[in-house]
């Protein structure tokens, strides 16, 4: 049977354009892996929005990154002064990995 | 004569859309096809613009016309500034942000806008392409500069503001393609000109019919707009559009030309001023502010301004001219 | 001839796709792609019609057409309903959902089909775009009473299913163009003819080549068709184009005009249709409707069908003429 | 060390033109908020499907809501029956969120 | 109240042209139901990949599966020796959901 | 000359996206846009070749061209790996990896270098088409002999490599669309002329725009790429197009068609290798292949290759010739 870790999975969506700095952000947390993911649309209490935009501004994206504990407790102490002034939604939960070592 | 234009293809495509969104049709354009159209239609309108530079060369008439482009976008943000905030009472963050959208521009508008002046027989000067790249950024300058950002919690981008105004892809695409035009020329544009040019009205009908649907849909969702706001969204393009034409025919540009300015001058950003806004002012409403550049004057200007833009400057021609 | 036919690169292309796809090769057209060339293949069809409506003005042969082509959507369903539940041994919801698909319409097999009636100079009229966007929906509505959904248990949407009939993208696309191609005519279409006219064959080549893909791919999965079915896909189209055919002819069409209703009758739909199964009746499988509209009677009627409904409106011609 | 609040994290898988009447039912449960990511394809029960549609009409969207347990208990009472005529897929799990008020 | 039943989510993010080897490993470990979900970019250690390739020879997708912990655990040991070679993130948790027998 | 060649828009389009990159713009061509481009590149390029070889019918100058073109992919991947491993410092897989991509070809290289040589008056054969089809994957199963690939642990499919290999998507739609042209002719090809030949062209332009923008991309996150590897992407070019003019003009082919012959064997793949190889040598980098085909050497042929390869063929013909 194959050994597991368990590790946290961070979510965080953005707007297209905020995704550069944000990269930046987790990598002064020690964080350098990431895979981003599409989305299409949405309600939050900001109201509505769907990439419908040429220019991409109102376009969002999924950034998921799998770190330690304390790794993602920096990036999330970064990130929560600027969750409301961004309109950012943050996600936090456990996951499990093979090779825990590969994802320090 | 309104009648004839409004009965065109191009516009009709447009309040098609706006018409399927209204009655809820489910009926949509894939976003990669709106993108990719809308790099096609800046890459058409450079390479054009660029090729009748290179058949008529540099001329004083295109330095004036820049100035005032640049003049223009960088001082028509602050009475709408004054506006938004005292009639349409928004904050300062928002007033601002929308204060640049007015008074940076919209490349389908002009696109549009100059069809319309080439069927008339008062096609704009190959260099208001030029003029067009030139009013696209300055006025995002001045709107952060209304709105005194200040903020350390800011995800601005490390490289400054400046880089992200300056290298907004649509500027890049823009003035890279009039460069191409000027460099290639006439018989460098020959090859392709069956798909920039012959292709050009066609593709707009299908951009058009995606820009009503979007442009509808905003409207149903106008949560952030105001009965203010949604009239600033016409005022504000009527004030500056005269302002443009006149301060064109003032510099001594031809009839068709100083329209084009009154185009550029009333119509409102909606590609690269609300990217920057994302960035720099976070706490400006993008409902707010693509609302009123995407769902209110976009479509005023497409029905009732661009004509409106072109009758003030037939009116005043002679005046200026004489 | 039928070997001319088929070697026209339309149906070139649509085997190569079929062909990719049988070999298991990874050749694909990206989803918004093809979305993007079926909104331009249906603005073509429409508008090119509506033109030719704007010169011949309003007849009353496009009355008559029009109420044959609501009258085989809504009967058309009735016999094709028995031969599934008798022959077919479906259940009551599948057997209504795929009747419904018969008796709506095919925009891509009237496309290629008007392309070959032109070539053989058997011209359909310009109003049998508007039989196609009439025959659209009335199958849908009679699908839904021969299926008799009660279903508390839906999630259809509180609008109710009529709105998703009549508001169908396809629908109001088809329509809209139409519409502004009979108020623009001949000179509005001429700016935009190099668009929505001479690229039309060789956009439809690449629409076909994803065709051939998409139809084979899911005749090969054909978990949900039976030898049953398959006979159906084929038995059912042959006699819906026949009857089109002659009611065409015994109501004074022309052959042209006649063949292309023997083709409207003879195809199923696999846009407008299945959209509307989804919502209204879950529990019929998208796999075995989608699997007979597309990927057996699609394929028939273009490698067969067409030819044939042809060859029925040329030999009975003169027995009506007469 | 920023606090973080636990809440319920529900995806539902749903044919594209689903989507709008599991909007309301959501509404219905008290959830207004939600993301909208797109897919590509799939294997299930009802077989194989794939974005190859012009129609989308089997085509399918993720819809992922973030909120307390008593709502998303609502919503899944409400879509339980509809899971299987209408083959959704429906999951929950535990996530953690800053600024839980946010949420409610 | 609805029941639920807590099972495994896997996640595997995978170049593309590996999915339908990845697809057949499923099947070898009994997992036949999936869904595949598009992504944009990333970076890990091999570098940072985007997918502008009109090849897709570096796009990646990610496949989701909802299974049992006994198969979960089967695939993970198939495909444990593959992720250094070819780059693959696999990830596992909790997840709940309605009729649990659904997804035997 | 060189100048005049550098100046067409569709170098300057390349231009323009590289440098888009470099100044860290946000431009982007939508992924499908880019997909979609591709696959009417290939089909048009299909086509137009096989047009024309239905005019000429088959000559002995095809079936030597064609032996060359396999010999050729199968031949130069040797030297190459000797070059990679011993200056390249690169391991038996990577040097195998990248070996293979340049004994196959790249087909947007071979489109540019034909419009340079049409527009020189030195148009290569049609059948060249049949021969950078043929040479696409030969290259491959040297490629894997040379990294003696055994991996139990490997998620090759269970079909073979040689499946994949062969049934590419896109050797599929290049050897499909030849045929199709070769069996649909001039008359058949008429009616879609307007879409694959017209816009050819332009299109190209839109797609080397995208091309800058990766190839500059990718030499930004240079990660893989030591001047060692940049070299050799220089270096395997000129070489392996040199002896590709030298065997062409060696067989008997015309000038161009000799340069055409050139242009395939100095191109490197970036297409169909890389999706076998991601399967096949997974411990291979496609940091490395990716980053020299497309960074180094697909720039490098743009900009020199093409022009160089010409002007050899140009000096070398009298000699062959006589
Ligand atoms: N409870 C939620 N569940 C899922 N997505 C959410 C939720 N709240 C916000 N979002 C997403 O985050 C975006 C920004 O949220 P807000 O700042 O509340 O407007 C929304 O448009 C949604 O796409
Ligand atoms: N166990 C599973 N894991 C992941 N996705 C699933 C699973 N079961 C079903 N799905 C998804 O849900 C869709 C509908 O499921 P079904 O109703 O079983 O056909 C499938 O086509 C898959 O995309
Ligand atoms: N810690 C991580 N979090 C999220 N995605 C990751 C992580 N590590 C790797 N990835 C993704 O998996 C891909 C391959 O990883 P690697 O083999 O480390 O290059 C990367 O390009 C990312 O898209
Ligand atoms: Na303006
Ligand atoms: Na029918
Ligand atoms: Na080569």
């Amino acid at each position: 049977m194959t050994a597991m870790t368990t590790l946290r999975r961070i979510e965080i969506l953005a707007d297209e354009p905020l995704i550069p700095a944000i990269e930046q952000l987790a990598a002064t947390a020690g964080i350098r892996n990431y895979t981003l993911l599409p989305t299409l649309g949405g309600v939050g209490q900001h109201g509505r929005w769907r990439d419908d935009q040429v220019s991409g501004a109102t376009a969002k994206i999924m950034l998921l990154a799998i770190t330690g504990d304390a790794k993602a407790q920096h990036l999330i102490d970064l990130l929560s002064p600027l969750l409301e002034p961004h309109g950012l939604l943050l996600l936090l939960s456990d996951v499990e990995v093979v090779r825990g070592a590969h994802f320090e | 004569m309104i009648a004839d234009f409004l009965l065109q293809p191009v516009i009709l495509f447009f309040l098609l859309g706006a018409i399927a969104a209204l009655v809820r049709s489910d009926l949509a354009v894939p976003e990669a096809a709106a993108k990719t159209i809308a790099l096609y239609l800046m890459m058409s309108i450079g390479l054009r613009g660029g090729i009748e530079v290179a058949e008529t060369g540099m001329t004083p008439a295109m330095a004036l016309a820049g100035g005032c482009g640049v003049a223009l976008s960088l001082l028509l943000p602050l009475p709408a500034f004054g506006l938004l905030r005292q009639f349409g009472k928004l904050d300062q963050a928002n007033a601002a942000a929308v204060a640049a959208h007015y008074g940076s521009v919209s490349v389908v508008t002009f696109a549009a806008g100059s069809e319309v002046l080439r069927a008339a027989g008062m096609a704009p000067a190959g260099f208001m392409v030029a003029v067009l790249a030139l009013m696209e950024t300055p006025a995002i300058l001045i709107g952060l500069l209304l709105a005194r950002r200040t903020g350390p919690d800011s995800l601005a981008p490390r490289g400054g503001l400046l880089h992200e105004t300056l290298f907004n892809g649509s500027v890049v695409l823009l003035v890279g393609s009039f460069m191409i035009g000027v460099i290639s020329g006439k018989s460098g544009f020959a090859p392709i000109a069956p798909l920039f040019d012959a292709l050009f009205k066609g593709i707009l009908c299908l951009f058009l019919l995606d820009m009503g649907l979007v442009a509808a849909r905003r409207l149903m969702d106008r949560r952030a707009l105001t009965w203010r706001t949604v009239s600033l969204g016409i005022v504000l393009p009527v004030i500056n559009g005269s302002v443009g034409v006149i301060l064109g025919l003032a510099v001594g540009l031809d009839a068709g030309s100083a329209a084009a300015l009154g185009i550029l001058a009333g119509s409102a950003s909606y590609i690269a001023v609300p990217a920057v806004m994302r960035l720099a002012l976070p706490q400006a409403d993008p409902g707010l502010y693509l609302g009123m550049s995407l769902a209110v004057t976009f479509p005023f200007n497409i029905i009732v301004g661009i004509a409106y833009y072109r009758w003030v400057s037939m009116q005043l021609y002679p005046v200026f001219a004489s």
